[in-house]
């Protein structure tokens, strides 16, 4: 286990909000418990060919 | 490259890559006009690499003086043609913003 | 050409083609079923029994090429090209099409993309659009070449619809240049640790100075030929933020790069009417034509005449010898030295430089092949 | 704002020609929800154990019955805990509501409890009245992350969606004459030729009786329970029924039987019908069973170990229950079996003299269609009865045991004793009926096959899918037959099942589609109140009655064909009626169907079959019951005033009548045979996706089939909710055309909003070596400018619980080992959202907790993929979904390198 895991921050499947979850949280949005989260997009650069 | 006999040299076949009938079919149209020749014509043998092979058969001059020949030909037309495209393009270019000054009175 | 029957047919004097082999050479006859005589004869001793030489002269070629411009704006030309032969015509159509470079945007990086586009069908419409940049002052780019200011340019697009607002589309004009090479930074292993070291920290393009400061672009700065090209529609809290890199490239490599929309040439259509044609047939005749090539004019005494006005629009649609005895009464035929180039320039180039480009690569394919043979 | 509303609105259509395409499904469902389930629990029968030492007994039986919409179960942080089938797609569980019953224990007929037990849960069909989509408009249904088109129709069982396809079963309530040589090796002295009749209660569970013709001219009523067939001479069921002497019998059998009749049309009895009544008479005489107390207790003393729970109750009863439960379910009073059962005899014995043509069973018009809700509800009703046979059992082992008697019974030991016979698996059952689509049952409940009645909704192209929800299935049992006058397709499916679309190979002609314009019939009107049968029947009656028909209450005058037809009201003979005003009787009940105030239903099926020469056995046979096949069609002998002149019309009633298709000719029509209604479009015969087919009518017949076939198969838009959708595996064309030839279905059925291809110019290949067969070579720029650009969407789910083989109780979850720095997985063990993937590069990597080891899994598959989403839910189950990468689709399938 990482010594500080970084949080990922996960985008709740009802309401849209964010939340930033560390492994080991229980996987509910805060706002509306809704329980089905999105991953964010990662913020790394993705390279494509335009073809 | 040329893949011909040494000690006949008036026919060979020479082979290009990264070519396609752009310039084949050219240089078979300038060969063809060219009198020594009595045979020419070219092939691509599988069309997924851009490989051109061109037979040259002549009435006895080497063949691969007579491809040069040709191809020099072909580059001489091109200059005319360039040349006399951009002559035309002038004359149009002028008489066109003439009809073009008439058009506005 | 009425036909004569070869017996009476008077003996030509040596050293010139009898009118119907004239005519065999230089048209091709577009019959009903199907066209004949399509050979253009190459051979220079095709005619040799008749003592004509049909070997190539450049000064014959030099006196009778003649080039006649039809139409020419700002993105097209029509123009005619008289005296030369199919198989260089077709030699500049496929060069036009696929061989004359032009910039287009090949790599795409993307930071963020919510939008509802996937990111590899973004980029591949981003790569579509056309660059209003002459390929002839950019080098190309091959593998190990690091991109710089003489073979990249550079395209930021970052747009967002704020939570709230309405969907927004996002247009090509979005699309902004940057000449001094791309902003984002370049994360690689090393790169993180040592970015504090050197002053200006390392991105994926490494321009020694700005494009803006070239000469060539001082007037005319680097710009998409059309703004108002969508790229794609943002819904509200989507955002796109990506950086687009245009090498130069030809058509053959990918279509992106062909720098016409279509360039075509089509052989100049001859209507010859065999006998005349009065009245009511007249009358038949002009209305048969959908693109009516056929007048009528009065002849004396009452009788009217069906003449050919514009053989030039003529479609070889074939309707006019449709119908049992027409195919004698009108003759359909194509000029084969005459050939109307039409080229529609997607945007990098003028039409009218596109082809004198195109002329230029077949020149350079042949030095290439006699710096190989010699 | 105002603008981008206006213009979702303009465009707004309410897809209303799909939704009716799907209308049996959902309202069959929407029967079981309303008054289905009420009344197969009165059917149920109550359980009774009587104690030993005190004779008193117990009775156990049903009460009120209470179906939830579906509600999320931990509900306890959420607010709204309302389910959506969204959230059921993505987690893989099912889209199913609380069922509850009152199981009441009445002791001695004294005090009753009422307890409320939960029952498990059903799944519920979307867009049912209990699904929370049902009136939500295309906007609503979108802000519910589901397809604006949603038709429902489907359920969703553990993230599956399934449907219960259509079943051919027979016509219910209808005695068909049939031969069949498997009826002689039934036992020894039977001939091949029998009268079957299906009868279906009105909770739509169904009991099959047959009449078999004995050598000896004498029959046998055969009959089914738990799966086992009993056979009884059927002059004693004669006598059982009612109270009647042997004259009475003689006399009604032999009414249709006269000198002047003979050679006559539709003179269907021959003087041998009196030597087989008198054999049968003879029958009951030597088992000396003179009266009708004696013929029931002679029932009752053979069938008493067979019928459970009447262990304990007197002969006659147990014959009188027998009687009431399998003999003509579907009628309630004994004089009408009586009458049924005279008439079932008479058309037997036409049958045998070759009077009347047997009926053909696989001809539609001796068909109809089982429904999803029907099969549920029939499926139910066995599951509870055999929920209360189980507890009785157990109750009375709990008083051997322990020889307690019932006061000493308290209610915790009633819930615990309730325990061990788990009131859940019902619901269970149910639900696994809709996941493997078999139906576990030992009673069999009266069905051909008790497999493969659900089938995956295939999303591959929304004409997949549509075409799910319009197959109609003959049935798994006949696929081995040999035999192909199974497959074939009678004319007197025109118009119901279409010709074109049915696949070609094995299940051709097995598996056929409903035409467009074809319907079923079901518990609700077109206005889409409930029916109320009784009320409908009653005003049939006196309308009859008033044309002319003389009741068969008062037995006054006896009479047969071909003077008088005798009058069928879903299958129970309401009276006769003379043949020569029959025809206008039927052509007047006809003219009433068009209008809604004359107490007629608009669906009601009008069958006369004229009397003839041997043709099928004459009689006006009128139908009311729901799942029939219906089709509109325009009655042009009624003066065409209004628009209400279309009829509905049954394909038993299609089969005599005279229809006129506008399509130029007369079609060959006889003067003598004046067409009486007319098509309303030619196109009406085919169905949904055979109407895209464009100049159809231009094609070789054989080349439309395989249009269907593959229309079916293109890569395509499946779906429009695409982000929203954890299904397996989905084909995407990335950029679709409208076609440029187009039909009227195209744009009725709004198949823009899923469209299925591209435009194309096609030229012949004229070069050989490149012309082999179905070889294609694309334009290379059309290509790279994004045409048949397609992609396929993946969804890999991981679910934690099956990856801990052995450390069952240790919690693994996702995280990342910190000791190999990989570039694909983030800190969540998940990898990076938007990331490419190359085949076995590290994916996902799961840490447990007690052992600390992790481990990483690799990309299976030979291609990069691209990961679109990644889902995490409930803390166990993760689901990365991701993409191929661009993928160009040829007539093969494979991809080429540039």
């Amino acid at each position: 286990m990482d010594s500080q895991p970084e949080p990922v921050s996960y985008i709740c499947g009802d309401c849209g909000m964010e939340n930033t979850l560390k492994p080991g949280d229980v996987i509910q949005c805060r706002e509306c418990g809704y329980r089905i989260l999105y991953k964010k997009r990662t913020r790394r650069i993705v390279q494509y060919e335009a073809r | 490259m040329e893949h011909g006999s040494i000690k006949d040299s008036s026919s060979s076949t020479f082979s290009f890559a990264d070519e396609d009938h752009t310039l084949a079919n050219s240089v078979r149209f300038a060969l063809n006009q060219d009198p020594r020749v009595t045979f020419c014509g070219y092939s691509i043998p599988h069309p997924a690499d851009a490989l051109v092979n061109i037979r040259v058969q002549t009435t006895g001059a080497p063949a691969s003086e007579v491809l040069k020949d040709a191809v020099q030909d072909l580059m001489v037309m091109c200059q005319h043609v360039r040349d006399t495209f951009d002559k035309a393009v002038v004359d149009s270019k002028v008489s066109g913003s003439v009809k073009a000054m008439k058009i506005k009175p | 050409m009425p036909t004569v029957s070869p017996l009476e047919m008077d003996d030509v004097p040596m050293g010139q083609l009898p009118p119907h082999i004239q005519l065999q050479r230089t048209r091709v006859f577009c019959a009903s079923d199907a066209p004949t005589q399509t050979e253009n004869i190459q051979y220079s001793g095709a005619y040799a029994s008749m003592g004509v030489d049909n070997s190539f002269r450049l000064d014959d070629f030099v006196k009778n090429f003649r080039v006649e411009v039809v139409r020419l704006d700002e993105d097209d030309i029509e123009f005619d090209m008289i005296g030369i032969d199919a198989a260089l015509a077709n030699a500049f159509r496929r060069i036009l099409i696929a061989e004359v470079p032009t910039m287009a945007i090949e790599k795409v990086l993307f930071a963020n993309n919510t939008s509802v586009i996937p990111d590899e069908v973004l980029a591949h419409r981003l790569g579509l659009i056309p660059i209003k940049a002459d390929p002839r002052l950019f080098e190309y780019m091959s593998e190990n070449d690091t991109p710089n200011e003489k073979n990249t340019i550079v395209f930021k697009l970052h747009v967002q619809c704020k939570r709230g607002d309405p969907r927004i589309t996002v247009k090509s004009d979005q699309l902004e240049w940057l000449p001094n090479g791309s902003e984002f930074q370049l994360v690689t292993d090393n790169s993180t640790s040592n970015s504090n070291s050197n002053s200006k920290p390392k991105t994926y393009t490494s321009f020694s100075r700005s494009q803006t400061s070239l000469p060539e672009f001082s007037e005319d700065s680097i710009a998409l030929k059309h703004n108002d090209i969508t790229i794609a529609k943002l819904g509200p809290g989507q955002e796109i933020e990506l950086e687009a890199h245009a090498v130069k490239g030809v058509g053959k490599t990918h279509a992106k790069w062909s720098p016409v929309a279509t360039a075509w040439y089509r052989m100049l259509p001859e209507v010859v009417l065999l006998e005349n044609v009065e009245d009511e047939k007249a009358e038949e005749l002009v209305k048969k034509c959908p693109v009516n090539v056929f007048d009528i004019e009065d002849v004396g005494e009452g009788k009217r005449r069906a003449t050919v006005a514009r053989p030039r629009a003529c479609t070889l649609c074939r309707e006019c010898i449709r119908g049992d005895d027409w195919e004698n009464r009108v003759a359909l035929r194509r000029v084969k030295n005459h050939f109307i180039f039409t080229i529609e320039s997607s945007g990098a180039l003028p039409p009218e430089v596109l082809f004198t480009e195109a002329v230029k690569v077949l020149e350079s394919k042949c030095e290439q092949v006699i710096s190989d043979l010699s | 704002m105002e603008k981008m509303k206006k213009s979702s609105k303009a465009n707004q259509s309410d897809y209303e020609s799909l939704r009716e395409l799907f209308k049996p499904h959902i309202e069959s469902f929407d029967y079981l929800v309303d008054s289905g389930i009420e009344t197969l629990l009165s059917n149920i029968h109550p359980v009774e154990i009587q104690d030993p030492i005190t004779k008193k007994t117990l009775k156990i039986f049903f009460g009120e019955h209470e179906l939830h919409n579906p509600q999320k179960s931990r509900g306890h942080k959420t607010f709204n805990s309302v389910l959506y089938p969204y959230e059921c797609r993505q987690a893989g569980i099912t889209y199913e509501g609380k069922f509850t019953l009152e199981v009441c224990f009445q002791y001695d007929s004294k005090w009753s409890t009422r307890e409320k037990i939960s029952f498990g849960k059903l799944p519920i069909m979307l867009k049912s009245k209990l699904c929370h989509l049902r009136d939500s408009d295309p906007s609503q249904l979108l802000h519910r992350k589901e397809e604006a088109t949603e038709m429902g129709g489907y359920f969703i069982v553990n993230g599956l969606e399934k449907l219960v396809r259509l079943l051919i079963m027979q016509k219910r309530n209808h005695p068909m004459s049939v031969i069949r040589s498997k009826f002689r090796e039934r036992q020894e002295g039977f001939t091949d030729k029998a009268i079957m009749i299906r009868c279906v209660r009105d909770d739509q569970s169904s009991v099959s009786n047959r009449l078999y013709y004995l050598q000896n001219g004498s029959a046998r009523f055969g009959f089914w329970i738990r799966g086992k067939e009993y056979l009884l001479p059927v002059g004693v069921v004669l006598k059982a029924l009612i109270d009647t002497n042997d004259l009475e019998i003689y006399g009604s059998l032999t009414c249709s039987y006269s000198e002047e009749y003979q050679g006559r049309k539709g003179a269907v009895a021959t003087q041998l019908v009196g030597e087989r009544v008198r054999i049968i008479l003879d029958e009951v005489q030597d088992l000396s069973l003179s009266t009708h107390l004696r013929c029931l207790q002679h029932i009752g003393e053979y069938f008493k170990p067979v019928m459970d729970g009447l262990e304990n109750e007197s002969n006659s009863d147990v014959g009188a229950s027998v009687l009431r439960n399998y003999i003509f379910v579907h009628l309630q009073k004994d004089d009408e079996k009586y009458n049924l059962l005279i008439f079932m005899l008479q058309k037997l014995f036409a049958l045998v003299d070759h009077t009347a043509a047997p009926d053909n069973l696989d001809a539609l018009q001796n068909q109809e269609v089982l429904l999803p809700g029907h099969l549920i509800a029939i499926y139910l009703k066995e599951k509870l009865q055999e929920w209360l046979y189980k507890t009785r059992k157990l109750l009375k082992e709990e008083l051997q045991k322990n020889g307690e008697n019932f006061e000493s019974l308290t209610g915790v030991q009633i819930k615990k004793f309730l325990d061990k016979n788990p009131s859940k698996n019902v619901g269970m059952a149910i639900e696994n009926m809709l996941k493997t689509g078999r139906i576990v049952t030992q009673s069999g409940i009266d069905l051909q096959q008790s497999g493969g009645m659900t089938v995956a909704a295939e999303r591959l192209n929304f004409l997949r899918f549509i075409s799910h929800f319009r197959s109609v299935h003959r049935g798994a049992a006949f696929a081995g037959q040999r035999n192909t006058s199974v497959r074939k397709l009678l004319p007197e499916a025109w118009g119901f099942l279409c010709p074109v679309h049915t696949p070609d190979g094995e299940p051709c002609g097995l598996l056929n589609h409903m035409a467009s314009t074809c319907r079923i019939t079901s518990f609700f009107d077109s206005q889409g109140n409930a029916k109320d049968f009784l009320k409908i029947r009653l005003s049939i009656l006196n309308i009859l009655a008033g044309i002319g028909m003389t009741p068969s209450l008062p037995k006054l005058v006896r009479a047969g064909p071909p003077e008088v037809l005798s009058v069928l009201l879903d299958g129970c003979v309401v009276g006769s009626i003379s043949s020569d005003i029959a025809e206008k009787a039927a052509s007047h009940l006809r003219k009433l169907k068009l209008f809604p105030s004359s107490g007629i239903p608009e669906d009601l099926e009008v069958g006369y079959v004229p009397l003839s020469f041997g043709g099928a056995y004459p009689g006006l046979y009128l139908f009311t019951t729901p799942s029939r096949f219906l089709r509109p069609v325009r009655n042009i002998s009624v003066s065409s005033n209004g628009p209400k002149d279309i009829e509905l019309i049954g394909p038993f009633e299609q089969a005599y009548m005279e229809i006129r298709c506008p399509d130029g000719g007369n079609g060959g029509r006889r003067d003598g045979f004046p067409a009486t209604h007319e098509e309303i479009h030619p196109t009406g015969m085919l169905s949904v996706v055979a109407n895209l087919t464009p100049f159809s009518d231009h094609n070789q017949s054989p080349r439309n089939m395989y249009q269907c076939q593959m229309a079916k198969q293109t890569m395509a838009f499946s779906s429009q909710a695409l982000r929203f959708r954890a299904d397996q595996k989905l084909y995407h064309l990335q950029t679709p055309q409208t076609p440029i030839v187009r039909t009227a279905a195209y744009s009725k059925y709004h198949i823009d909003e899923f469209p299925t291809g591209t435009n194309a110019i096609v030229a012949v290949l004229a070069y050989t070596g490149f012309d082999m067969e179905d070889a294609m070579i694309l334009n290379k720029s059309s290509v790279e400018r994004g045409m048949f650009h397609g992609t396929i969407y993946q969804v890999e789910t991981i679910d934690l619980e099956d990856q801990k083989e052995l450390s069952d109780q240790a919690q693994s979850l996702f995280a990342r080992s910190n000791i190999e720095k990989h570039s694909s997985i983030d800190a969540d063990g998940l990898p990076y959202v938007g990331q490419m993937l190359h085949p076995d590069e590290p994916y996902y990597s799961v840490h447990n907790i007690v052992n600390n080891s992790t481990k990483t899994f690799k990309l299976k598959g030979s291609e990069p993929v691209i990961v679109d989403y990644v889902a995490v839910d409930k803390g166990t189950k993760q689901k990365p979904p991701q993409k191929a990468s661009e993928y160009s689709v040829q007539a093969s399938e494979e991809s080429y390198h540039w």
